[in-house]
């Protein structure tokens, strides 16, 4: 069973991104009043890329660089347990997966600064500004985690929400999982902190040299991405579910939560978001993990 | 016995290459890399002896000078044998062309030799006499070009001594009081030792090597002194030279001190070994950040030898199993990370001219793709990118940190972590990738002599991640050595009761995910390369020179914390030396130099000591 | 309600002989002068609060073979539009630069350069500025005859008249 | 999507993909681009079609000539037009790029756009409302399926033709990179 996880996994990953995508473009179509495009467009997009006559690439480094990323994605999707099916999370537990999350960004660094464009070397620079300012309430929060279950597997972690709802991370650590929650947009690149792909002020950022089949596997890795980051708080915080069905329920109900912030929100200024994660999900990690660290004597 | 044998070959084979230099340069290269794998190989047999050889005994003290072999002198020994060894293959070729060449190899091999004498020195005043001779002949090579890097030696001078001092003041005391100063004598006879003396030989000894591994407040030298040092040489000197401190440590903590008495020195808290882990935490952060903000290559790396030897000294004054293997691993992958980061950025230098300054370099993976690959490894070593060995190293730190309930100190270290990131990849991005300036276009790649290390280091730094085994079973010799209990690492996945760590899953997940990503990039049509020049540039066309997001590259983070991060420390050292020379200006006036003041001061004393005799009746 | 218009005609007319003043309705005057006395005029108009010059325009006389250029300036609190007027030879046009009054004149100097081929000495910037590489003569003046440029430069088939 | 949609898809992808995913380079040409916000914002909302505007060429597959084209303009237009990857289509927004329009005689803009750069479809009207462009975008996707919308072949075939023309408007404009200069 454990083997078929591997690769239902990150098939399951592909689908669930994919479904996402659509879904974020019809709700926010939705909260500005309009039709908005059909559940499947992502899919008709990611063909349309993908059967484009031409690829414009700037380089083997350009190439490889945009493989590590999508390839990344993949490698983090088989470290997070979903449900019953627990992938390779044996064999790699919570630091793993946190250290496994820096590979994408350096993919996509590299192609970014392979396409030789400024506007795309500015989008590096305030994607690892920004990974920068989540990173301090993002580590306080999952240190607080891992003090109060002294363990870093993240099985343990599910495994010791499941017992009843009042058990989830949410109820016992309230402050870190409202830290993470309000970093959420951060970590995925959505509104509030969409400076990195910003269309109007840097050309779409880290993206401006893609197109074809680079910006397919961009956009599949982003949505990938979007996925992990959900799926790594539901684990945590929401106890994980017990099979994949209550699983997929809860990464999508965390997933509408954080759309519907992204739909209303205008952009932060680079050093604003700065500012912003390091004071209030910053002190409330702090103070979260404190708390955890106190409980747990 | 093999002993004296490596480290007269190592001594004598440096006279003989000086003096082969007066023959020829190319016999004096050939001799000199042979020297250095003679060297090499020759420790390589060590491994597993266990042996104590008396060389010399000091007729007045009545003490004998001893050698001796056991795992934790094999495992640095390696490392320096190896480090050294490619830094002289690496400066063959980089070192081409400049003068005084005889008396530069003749230093690299006395500094990499007396580093051995240290190594495997069985007694400390052996210890002591090898770590001067290593201090005066890195200085000789520190201050090799002249100029301001005369200065930096001369700082790198004046501290290295107060900290010998420190540790001929501990040496001296421990002989005083115990009659011998050899090791494993010593460590029984410190078994009855009063916490207040055992805690005073740990001090003093931790100021001495605290000195040459730079930790926080004794950090001042280090970036000075490597990015003014030749390439090679910074190579060698972040690499292992600097982790003699750590060495150090570990012999005084373990080997004299044995665990159970570091127990007994801290009250509860504020034990010896915690706080040694908040300088250590203090180490990890300030040091990163300030890298962040440089903007010569050379200076950015040595920043970061000062910042990751706070994991070191994190891991070891953890005195956990996992934290003492995390702590001595993290020696090896750093050293050999940084060794190929100085070699990649020295490798730069010489292909543009000695161009250092991050702003005006730019795009050169085209014209320099092995280096490129390089600088890859380089900085993936730097970050722990969970293919190299540095991760296996950072996660056993944190390990300990998280299980023994410790959780600010991890944080500071994964902080430390993003940190190195940040600026590890504006080191990347500055020098190989963006546009490509005009004046580099005919850079071409360099001499296949100087990419061999480099091929070598970047090797060495995938095969410790992929197969962590091999480092870590040497390691639980050194701990059972040492008395502690051994972390037993299978190849290449950490026991279950350890944690959840299986490198060859993560490789061959990773492998998928990009066989994956190959796979769907092969289906597509052919992608067609263009020039740098036809980029997007909002209708217009990319201006050539002028066209590369280099210069300032961090600004926003730079308002946030360039206030915590000013050098404090460096800027507290040279108010003291401005307000001492003040002093001691106004002490040197009391020597007017013409006679009569002198007689003056004669009778002014003779009349002092009549009135203190008649005083005294 | 005229009287504050009527007070500055006056003024002017009492400081500068060869200018006529006319107001030919509320809040607009006229000041026609000669080319020389101008600066001096603008000036003092100047200092007597009309301090926003908002745009320097020319008017092509082929008739009379002269280049008029016409300053515009505003007073916020008079609530005055002054257009001063001057005549200048159409042949080889050429006129003092005033930006040591109006620093922000340079661009509309350049514009008139680039469009009447009047040169003004002292504006360091005369370069092209909306066309792309032209060749021609300044494209604005009455005797250039647009047709027959477009239809060689863009070759367009004969368009009914 | 009955049966026979679905064969067709899976029969020719790349043309569905085309033409229900239309990606307009934003990038203001001329007057006409005011014309743009209302559609593609919630009153005509041009998401329904797939049409999202994006920020740089390389990204897009449909360039919206709108309102008139001066000279310098126009050089950034065809630079544009070369950086966009392959199956790229051309629509001319407002009868100015047609044949000059009330410019018909200005020494500063060109008369007819398709001498310079192919034209897939245009859109007459001094400036045109929002729904003559979705007008246009469903000819457009005729025009995809019958294979006729092929602009980008044409400018390749008789690329000297096109240069020609331009190198008598812009003189100094430098060579068209898309033929095959790797």
């Amino acid at each position: 069973m454990q083997f078929l996880s591997v690769i239902v996994l990150p098939l399951l990953a592909f689908m669930v991104a994919v479904l996402f995508l659509g879904l974020s473009r019809k709700i926010t179509a939705r909260i500005q009043r309009r039709y908005g495009p059909p559940l499947y467009q992502p899919v008709i997009d990611v063909v349309k890329l993908f059967t484009q006559e031409e690829n414009i690439s700037h380089g083997p480094v350009f190439d490889l660089g945009v493989m590590l990323a999508l390839g990344g994605s993949v490698a983090i999707v088989l470290f997070i347990p979903v449900g019953g099916m627990l992938g390779l999370s044996s064999s790699g537990d919570l630091l793993v997966v946190i250290y496994l999350m820096l590979l994408p960004p350096l993919g996509m660094a590299l192609a970014a600064g392979a396409s030789a464009n400024p506007n795309a070397s500015i989008g590096v620079s305030r994607k690892l500004i920004l990974a920068l300012a989540y990173e301090v309430p993002f580590l306080l929060a999952i240190l607080a985690v891992m003090i109060y279950g002294k363990t870093t597997s993240l099985m343990e972690a599910t495994q010791s929400q499941q017992s009843s709802v009042l058990a989830w991370g949410l109820f016992r650590l309230p402050l870190s999982a409202l830290a993470t929650f309000l970093i959420l947009p951060a970590m995925i690149g959505m509104r509030p902190f969409d400076m990195v792909t910003a269309p109007q002020e840097i050309a779409s950022g880290p993206l401006v040299e893609f197109g074809g089949k680079y910006l397919a596997i961009a956009s599949l890795q982003s949505a990938l991405h979007l996925y992990i980051v959900i799926a790594l708080f539901v684990n945590l915080f929401l106890g994980g579910g017990a099979n994949a069905g209550t699983f997929l329920a809860k990464v999508l109900v965390v997933f509408v939560a954080v759309l519907l912030i992204n739909a209303v929100y205008p952009r932060f200024r680079m050093d604003q978001g700065l500012r912003f994660c390091w004071k209030w999900p910053g002190l409330l990690a702090l103070v979260g993990l404190i708390i955890a660290m106190v409980s747990r004597g | 016995m093999l002993v004296a044998v490596i480290l007269s070959t190592a001594f004598l084979g440096a006279l003989a290459v000086y003096f082969a230099g007066k023959l020829s340069p190319r016999v004096r290269n050939v001799l000199a890399v042979l020297v250095a794998l003679t060297v090499a190989i020759l420790t390589a047999f060590l491994y597993g002896h266990k042996a104590q050889v008396d060389y010399y005994t000091i007729g007045f003290l009545d003490v004998t000078l001893s050698l001796r072999t056991n795992p934790l002198a094999w495992f640095f020994a390696m490392a320096i044998t190896g480090i050294g060894l490619c830094s002289i293959i690496f400066s063959l070729e980089y070192m081409k062309g400049k003068e005084r060449l005889d008396f530069y190899y003749f230093a690299m091999l006395l500094v990499n030799a007396s580093m051995l004498g240290i190594v495997f020195s069985g007694d400390l005043i052996s210890l002591y006499i090898f770590w001067e001779v290593m201090s005066w002949s890195t200085y000789l090579v520190i201050s090799y070009k002249g100029g301001k890097a005369a200065a930096a030696g001369l700082k790198y001078m004046i501290m290295s001594v107060v900290g010998s001092c420190a540790m001929l003041l501990a040496i001296v005391s421990l002989y005083a009081h115990y009659e011998t100063i050899d090791i494993s004598r010593l460590s029984t006879a410190m078994q009855s030792a009063s916490a207040g003396y055992a805690l005073f030989i740990l001090l003093m000894c931790a100021i001495g090597f605290g000195v040459k591994n730079a930790i926080m407040p004794l950090h001042t030298w280090l970036p000075d002194a490597h990015s003014e040092a030749v390439s090679p040489f910074s190579a060698v000197l972040s690499g292992i030279l600097v982790r003699m401190g750590v060495f150090g440590l570990l012999l005084i903590m373990y080997g004299v001190l044995t665990p159970r008495m570091l127990d007994k020195l801290g009250a509860g808290m504020l034990s010896f070994s915690y706080i040694l882990c908040w300088v250590a935490a203090i180490t990890i952060i300030i040091p990163t950040f300030t890298a962040l903000l440089q903007d010569d290559s050379k200076r950015l790396v040595a920043w970061h030898t000062v910042g990751q030897g706070g994991y070191m000294i994190m891991g070891i004054a953890f005195g956990t199993t996992l934290g003492i293997a995390g702590g001595i691993f993290h020696v090896l992958n750093y050293g050999i990370s940084v060794t190929l980061l100085f070699l990649v950025v020295g490798a730069v230098e010489h292909r543009t001219r000695g161009q250092r300054d991050l702003n005006q370099l730019g795009g050169l993976a085209k014209r320099m793709p092995l280096t490129f690959f390089a600088a890859l490894c380089g900085i993936c070593g730097f970050i722990g990118v969970p293919l190299t060995g540095s991760f296996v190293s950072k996660w056993l730190i944190y390990k300990t940190l998280i299980v023994e309930g410790y959780p600010f100190l991890a944080f500071a270290a994964l902080i430390g972590t993003w940190g190195t990131i940040l600026s590890v990849y504006k080191l990347l991005h500055n020098i190989f990738l963006g546009q490509l300036p005009e004046k580099y276009k005919d850079v071409k790649e360099v001499p296949f002599s100087m990419q061999l290390p480099m091929i070598v280091l970047s090797f060495a730094i995938l095969l410790f991640g992929i197969l962590p085994g091999i480092p870590l079973k040497a390691i639980g010799r050194i701990q059972s050595s040492l008395g502690l209990e051994p972390l037993q690492a299978s190849l290449f996945a950490m026991p279950p009761e350890v944690g959840e760590l299986n490198m060859v899953n993560i490789l061959a997940a990773v492998a998928a995910g990009c066989a994956v990503a190959y796979l769907i990039f092969r289906l597509c049509r052919k992608s067609r390369r263009v020039p740098q020049s036809d980029t997007y540039a909002a209708g217009s066309y990319a201006p050539a020179d002028k066209y590369q997001y280099s210069a300032n590259f961090y600004e926003r983070v730079y308002q946030v914390i360039e206030p915590y991060v000013r050098d404090r420390v460096d800027a507290f050292y040279y108010w003291v030396v401005e307000k001492s020379e003040g002093l001691f200006d106004g002490i040197r006036k009391v020597y007017t130099g013409n006679l009569n003041t002198y007689a003056l001061y004669i009778i002014l004393f003779l009349g002092l000591l009549a009135v203190l005799k008649l005083a005294l009746r | 309600m005229i009287e504050v218009e009527e007070q500055q005609k006056n003024k002017i007319a009492a400081n500068f002989e060869n200018g006529e003043v006319t107001l030919p309705r509320k809040g607009r005057l006229v000041v026609t002068i000669s080319k020389e006395s101008l600066c001096s005029l603008l000036l003092f108009l100047k200092m007597d609060g009309f301090e926003h010059l908002s745009l320097i325009s020319c008017v092509d006389w082929l008739g009379e073979g002269e280049l008029e250029l016409v300053y515009h300036l505003w007073s916020y609190q008079k609530k005055i539009h002054a257009m001063v007027k001057t005549r200048i030879d159409r042949e080889s046009p050429h006129f003092l630069s005033i930006i040591p009054l109006f620093r922000h004149a340079q661009t509309y100097e350049r514009e008139i350069y680039e469009m009447f081929g009047v040169r003004f000495e002292g504006n360091r910037r005369l370069i092209p500025f909306l066309l792309d590489n032209w060749q021609g003569a300044p494209p604005m003046r009455k005797d250039f005859d647009l047709r027959k440029y477009v239809k060689e430069k863009f070759d367009v088939e004969e368009r009914a008249e | 999507m009955d049966r026979a949609q679905i064969r067709k898809i899976l029969k020719s992808p790349g043309k569905w993909g085309q033409k229900y995913s239309l990606w307009v380079v934003y990038f203001c040409t001329g007057c006409g681009i005011i014309e743009i916000p209302p559609v593609i914002t919630s009153r005509w909302d041009a998401e329904r079609f797939g049409v999202i505007p994006v920020a740089t060429p390389r990204q897009a597959n449909l360039f919206l000539i709108t309102g008139y084209v001066s000279l310098k303009t126009l050089g950034a237009i065809i630079r544009t037009y070369d950086q966009m990857p392959d199956p790229k289509y051309v629509v001319g927004f407002g009868s100015c790029p047609i044949n000059g329009g009330m410019y018909w005689d200005s020494y500063n803009t060109i008369k007819h756009l398709d001498k310079y750069i192919p034209v897939d479809g245009w859109i007459s009207g001094c400036m045109p409302r929002p729904e003559a462009i979705f007008i246009a975008v469903t000819h457009l996707w005729t025009l995809i399926d019958k294979e006729l919308a092929n602009g980008y072949k044409r400018y390749k075939e008789e690329y000297p033709y096109y240069e020609e023309n331009q190198r008598q408007v812009l003189p100094h404009l430098p060579k068209f990179t898309g033929a095959g200069e790797t």
